[in-house]
């Protein structure tokens, strides 16, 4: 079992799958033989040949659009974008035809497809490098959104993903790329797509966050604990369709919630969790909901973006009014 | 427009040619193709066309008295889906936009699903198994955007070493969007077994085609892309079927992919929900009628001996109750049931939404509904 | 003051501003001698020549990547997109040109556009013509989404989106396009752009709604009143910025609070202000706050648009659950 | 590709060209234009590819040690932002991808705005008032989108009834994309004043531009939307400028939109963040080098006399000095306060955003910005 970084997990992922099931392509800009810019399909090139690992001209609509040409006829394709602010001229192609075609021709076509993105911010790269598009996607019906938040679960979701007969975006944490390594085994085993995963237990409050911020909620997570305070961490890696329930069964637990995300506040997918607890959690809240987000500002340019992305201080901020309205 | 000058050489170029074999009177250009002086298929070509008109007035007259939503008429350009139907072979995959009722027809569409579609129900689009059109696309609404799939569905067939090919159709509007171009720029990189094709009606819906773009021709578009691109007589159905053809076997030999500018007229409004005399002259109308794809190519069969009054009057008759007969089943089927609207959302529907199914059952049909 | 249909409303609105500022030009799809689809401009070609009339090829990204263009130069663009299912090829450019050039400029280039787009169901339109765009655009910074619920409203609102000095979206209740008339007067009024409409006053309930879904909101509170339940209805007819503060006003002093919108429910706006709710409200609820929303499939096509869009039993229901779990 | 047959007839015809003037080792093919025998002028443009050079050069060394982003250089490309700088008006307006910062500078862009761009601050963006660059577009990102805004400032243009022109510039990558192909398609329908640059420079990242499409040149992309098209050698300074040039003033005069395609090379990795050498044989990048465009132009300088050795020295000192004094403007710079990035979100903060603001502000610097 080797120490993979999630980048290096995304790519045993891909290469794992491809190796068991031929109908598995790969597509995106610069994926062959530069392996793409992070290098998540390093090596497929040579292993798998060009015509499973395709290098398309630079057209990011197309390659949605190619992904569901070839996935109504049984291919497994698996696209990739360079950077998740580049998805927007993919949606209309997701929204329009990818999550629909089942649907309309009742079940006669459909799109068993994956299309893959670093999302978030975080590494100092150039302008529109850096958005979080998942609540773009989430909103979107017919769709699966994923976004994992370790190696061991970008492999495990990946396959899930790739096996899944619908489509799914798949949302990589481009700051935790190759930010820690963990024990990750080539097993050909898929995690559940539609249950969060609870990544510590706890009974005091319960942390809510998925993707790169998973990172930093453990951080405040860990400080609380020196303070006795016991964070209750669920980690929303299937972010669409939403697995309520597991957060529900928290609250309940704990009666505390704070959920950190990268994007923007209004209309980010903490609002959608929070709106969730405010209709069936209700009973169970000692304190209001806090969100933890982006502001509703674009992602500012590299120096200004640790202004922008929520970090340790500011969740242990909200934390804390959370236990100043509701004391232990 | 670039004057060639000492410091200058050129370096490449093209020609776009139209192809026709009828006059719009029904006389020929030149001696016509094998199939165009067999009889049966002479015939069967005809039949087509006359049927898909029928229906195409029976699906109209059901709009204007309410039976059906609105109906995109494909009057006028009977021609072109009759080519398609007849250029395809059974296994090729046809992706098609919300005119081409002949060539869907051809390729086993029921009549009525054409209804059901346009009558606001999702099991229009299922069409039947073991035809043709089982394996291809459903109409595409939203414009252009069907067409970058045929990079996709073509390279599968690349990818399985099938000899099948992929057509994709759009109009004349179509090609102004980014979709439609960034099929066209990519087919050639993979040499993929595609045919373009472009029904230039004229106009989208207002605008005329000739302020669509300023290029002159629809088929120079295909240069863009490096793709033989060639106009033809949309409203020759000889001439059309012809050059599809000849497009279709060279794609599936290897040759890749091209682009056919069909050039036609569309005769009716836009849709049933369009008024078209508030932006086009009657005169215009009235001059396309001349160029009728069913008149001319009738002169042709009639003149070649291949068809007769008696002849006409049975398939006119067959026709209208062949239409008749699918505006019944469309109106007698049973409505889908509320919950049908999660019943292929996901390939299972997720755990977390089985409540929404579960609400919708328990409120059982909702007025509105029709 | 004449009785206006509100395409009527709209269209007096263009005419006017037109009228009034010479830097106001329309453009989109067949919006010249047609005088659009639903004949939102109808007479403007007329009025005021094809130079500021601009019929545009059909090509959405291009109307949106034009209006940017114009609008740069002081021009006041007015986009048309036919149906608001057909914006998705638009929002790269609005999220990563339009609502960006004045930030990444510092203040050197700015966008004062508006796209107007018909937004909904229940006509009976064809496929992908009644769609909800609002929270896919609402999420977006930097942007504003107006969504108007009557004529008087969409006449003022308007006025008020062209002259902001921002980008604007614009999304007409198709629903209600001729569905009733009212006296508009041609004021040249805007109304305020960051304000909710306290559209009736009442005491037990607030019922909060925008667009199509007002006219629901408005028979299910008659139908309450009948069972002397006092309902207080807010039309967030300006959806983004969100005055979260009216909505919290109302809730104390009703206690409870239903939501009620046409799009997809998951990640819907009605999420992002039932979050407010669940944050900043949260001791004033007697009750969870529901949302009655659209399902989270696609819109049906038009046999079954009425079982996917909300009406006024199902708000009903919703309001009855809420009394159950909060009695008067 | 499509023979012509009895059948056929030749609906269009069109012809790409190439206009070089010097060749890769500095003699001429044709009389040069009046501006390359004019002494100053010519002499200016040499020291604007120089001090490109010089300033892409420290950039690079910047990134290299850890005191710039990401950033693109234009390695080998100077002659085109040189040949932009020098051939459009001070009222002309300029729409960049991001490479074209020797065009920049001639248009009043400061060399530390371009480092503080890439450098990951906002106001290398605000470029100064009173330079023909304050009404220019920022450098763009997102690949091809910048492009269909040329549309609506020329539309602008024309509605204002003024006299000038928008060069819209981009890669020859970025031509695959619809947004370019739209505002291509589009341009000509209102004849607007607009030149279409495309810079191949034979890769996009990794991707040699001849799989990026089927198309033998870029140039006759342009047929699609009827533009006049043509290739220029990027590396001679001399053609591309004419031929700019020539592409402007037929805009201003009311000539319409045309496509110029600029052959180059990029000489450099992508950007600082790219490894060329995983995807391309040095071997190609060493002959391109023999066909670097300062090279050739000097040669052609000395050969008529309008350059010495004492000037080449002159030139790299005051160059060097230059870009070092950028570097320290850039580095010297006072950080943004971090509640800036409300500062230019709307025209005013919406009321309802002033929390956010006031948080930021209350938090004051955070680690991690640098
Ligand atoms: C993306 C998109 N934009 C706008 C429309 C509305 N619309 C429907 S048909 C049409 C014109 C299409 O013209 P053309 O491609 O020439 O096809 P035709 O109807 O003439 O067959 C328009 C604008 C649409 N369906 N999709
Ligand atoms: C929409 C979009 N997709 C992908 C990228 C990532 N990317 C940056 S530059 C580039 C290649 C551009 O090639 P080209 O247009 O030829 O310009 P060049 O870099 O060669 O000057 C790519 C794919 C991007 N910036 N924007
Ligand atoms: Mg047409
Ligand atoms: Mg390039």
């Amino acid at each position: 079992m080797a120490d993979l970084a999630l980048i290096e997990a995304v790519n045993l992922a891909l290469a794992s799958e491809m190796q068991r099931d031929a109908r598995v392509v790969v597509l995106g800009e610069d994926i062959g033989r530069n392996g793409g810019v992070f290098r998540a399909t390093l090596g497929l090139l040579d292993r798998y040949g060009p015509e499973r690992v395709i290098d398309t001209p630079l057209a990011e609509m197309l390659v949605a659009a190619m992904a569901i040409g070839l996935s109504t006829q049984g291919i497994r394709a698996v696209a990739e974008i360079q950077f998740s602010g580049f998805l927007y001229p993919c949606l209309d192609q997701v929204v329009n035809h990818a999550t629909r075609y089942r649907n309309r021709t009742r079940g006669r076509l459909s799109c068993p497809l994956v299309i893959r993105a670093p999302n978030g911010g975080g590494i100092h790269a150039p302008e529109h490098h850096s958005e979080s598009l998942e609540a773009t996607f989430a909103h979107l019906p017919g769709l699966r959104v994923v976004a994992p938040s370790s190696p061991a679960r970008a492999y495990g979701l990946l396959l899930a993903a790739i096996r899944d007969p619908d489509p799914v975006i798949f949302l990589e944490p481009t700051r935790l790329y190759r930010l820690f390594k963990q024990p990750v085994e080539d097993s050909g085993e898929a995690l559940p797509l539609d249950t969060c995963f609870i990544d510590r237990s706890g009974t005091d409050i319960t942390l809510v966050s998925w993707g790169a911020m998973m990172h930093d909620t453990r951080l405040a997570a860990d400080r609380l604990a020196e303070d006795g305070i016991s964070a209750e961490i669920i980690d929303v890696a299937t972010l669409k369709p939403l697995d309520l329930d597991t957060i529900l069964e928290s609250v309940a637990k704990t009666g505390r919630c704070v959920i950190v995300s990268e994007s923007a506040r209004a209309g980010g997918w903490a609002s959608e969790i929070a709106a969730g607890l405010a209709e069936h959690g209700l009973l169970s809240l000692f304190a209001p909901v806090m969100r933890v987000a982006g502001y509703d500002t674009p992602m500012p340019l590299a120096r200004q973006e640790r202004v922008y992305i929520p970090d340790v201080s500011r969740i242990l901020h909200e934390v804390r009014k959370v236990f100043e309205m509701a004391p232990r | 427009m670039i004057e060639p000058s000492p410091a200058t050489t050129r370096v490449a170029a093209f020609e776009v040619f139209l192809t026709r074999y009828l006059n719009p009177d029904g006389s020929l250009t030149a001696d016509p193709p094998a199939f165009a002086r067999d009889r049966e298929q002479a015939r069967a070509m005809y039949a087509l066309m006359v049927r898909t008109r029928l229906f195409d007035r029976k699906a109209v007259a059901l709009q204007r008295t309410g039976l059906l939503g609105t109906y995109a008429a494909v009057l006028g350009q009977e021609a072109i889906g009759t080519a398609i139907g007849h250029a395809l072979a059974a296994e090729d995959i046809f992706i098609p936009a919300y005119r081409e009722y002949a060539a869907q027809f051809a390729r086993g569409v029921p009549m009525h699903a054409i209804l059901q579609y346009w009558g606001g129900d999702e099991r229009g689009m299922a069409y039947p198994e073991g035809t043709p059109s089982h394996h291809d696309f459903p109409l595409s609404v939203p414009i252009a955007t069907h067409v970058p799939h045929a990079i996709g569905v073509a390279y599968a067939i690349k990818l399985k070493q099938e000899r099948r090919v992929v057509m994709a159709s759009c109009g004349d509007g179509a090609t102004s969007k980014g979709d439609w171009y960034e099929a066209i720029s990519a087919a050639r990189i993979w040499n993929l077994p595609i045919v373009f094709l472009v029904s230039n009606n004229g106009w989208a819906i207002s605008m005329p085609s000739h302020r669509q773009t300023g290029a002159a021709t629809f088929a120079q578009k295909g240069l863009a892309g490096g793709l033989p691109s060639e106009q033809v007589d949309g409203n020759d159905v000889i001439a059309t079927r012809a050059v599809l053809a000849a497009a279709i076997e060279r794609a599936r030999d290897g040759g890749g992919p091209s682009l056919v500018e069909a050039l036609t007229y569309r005769l009716h409004d836009h849709t049933t929900a369009d008024d078209a005399r508030r932006y086009r002259a009657e005169a215009e109308v009235a001059a396309a009628w001349e160029r009728c794809p069913l008149k001319r190519y009738k002169a042709y069969l009639e003149a070649a001996g291949f068809w007769s009054a008696d002849d006409e009057a049975a398939l006119v008759a067959d026709g209208t109750a062949a239409a008749e007969a699918a505006a019944q089943t469309f109106l007698n089927l049973p409505p889908q049931a509320p919950e049908a609207i999660f019943d292929h959302l996901y390939a299972e529907l997720p755990s977390s939404m089985r409540w929404q199914r579960d609400e919708v059952r328990a409120r059982g049909p909702v007025d509105g509904g029709h």
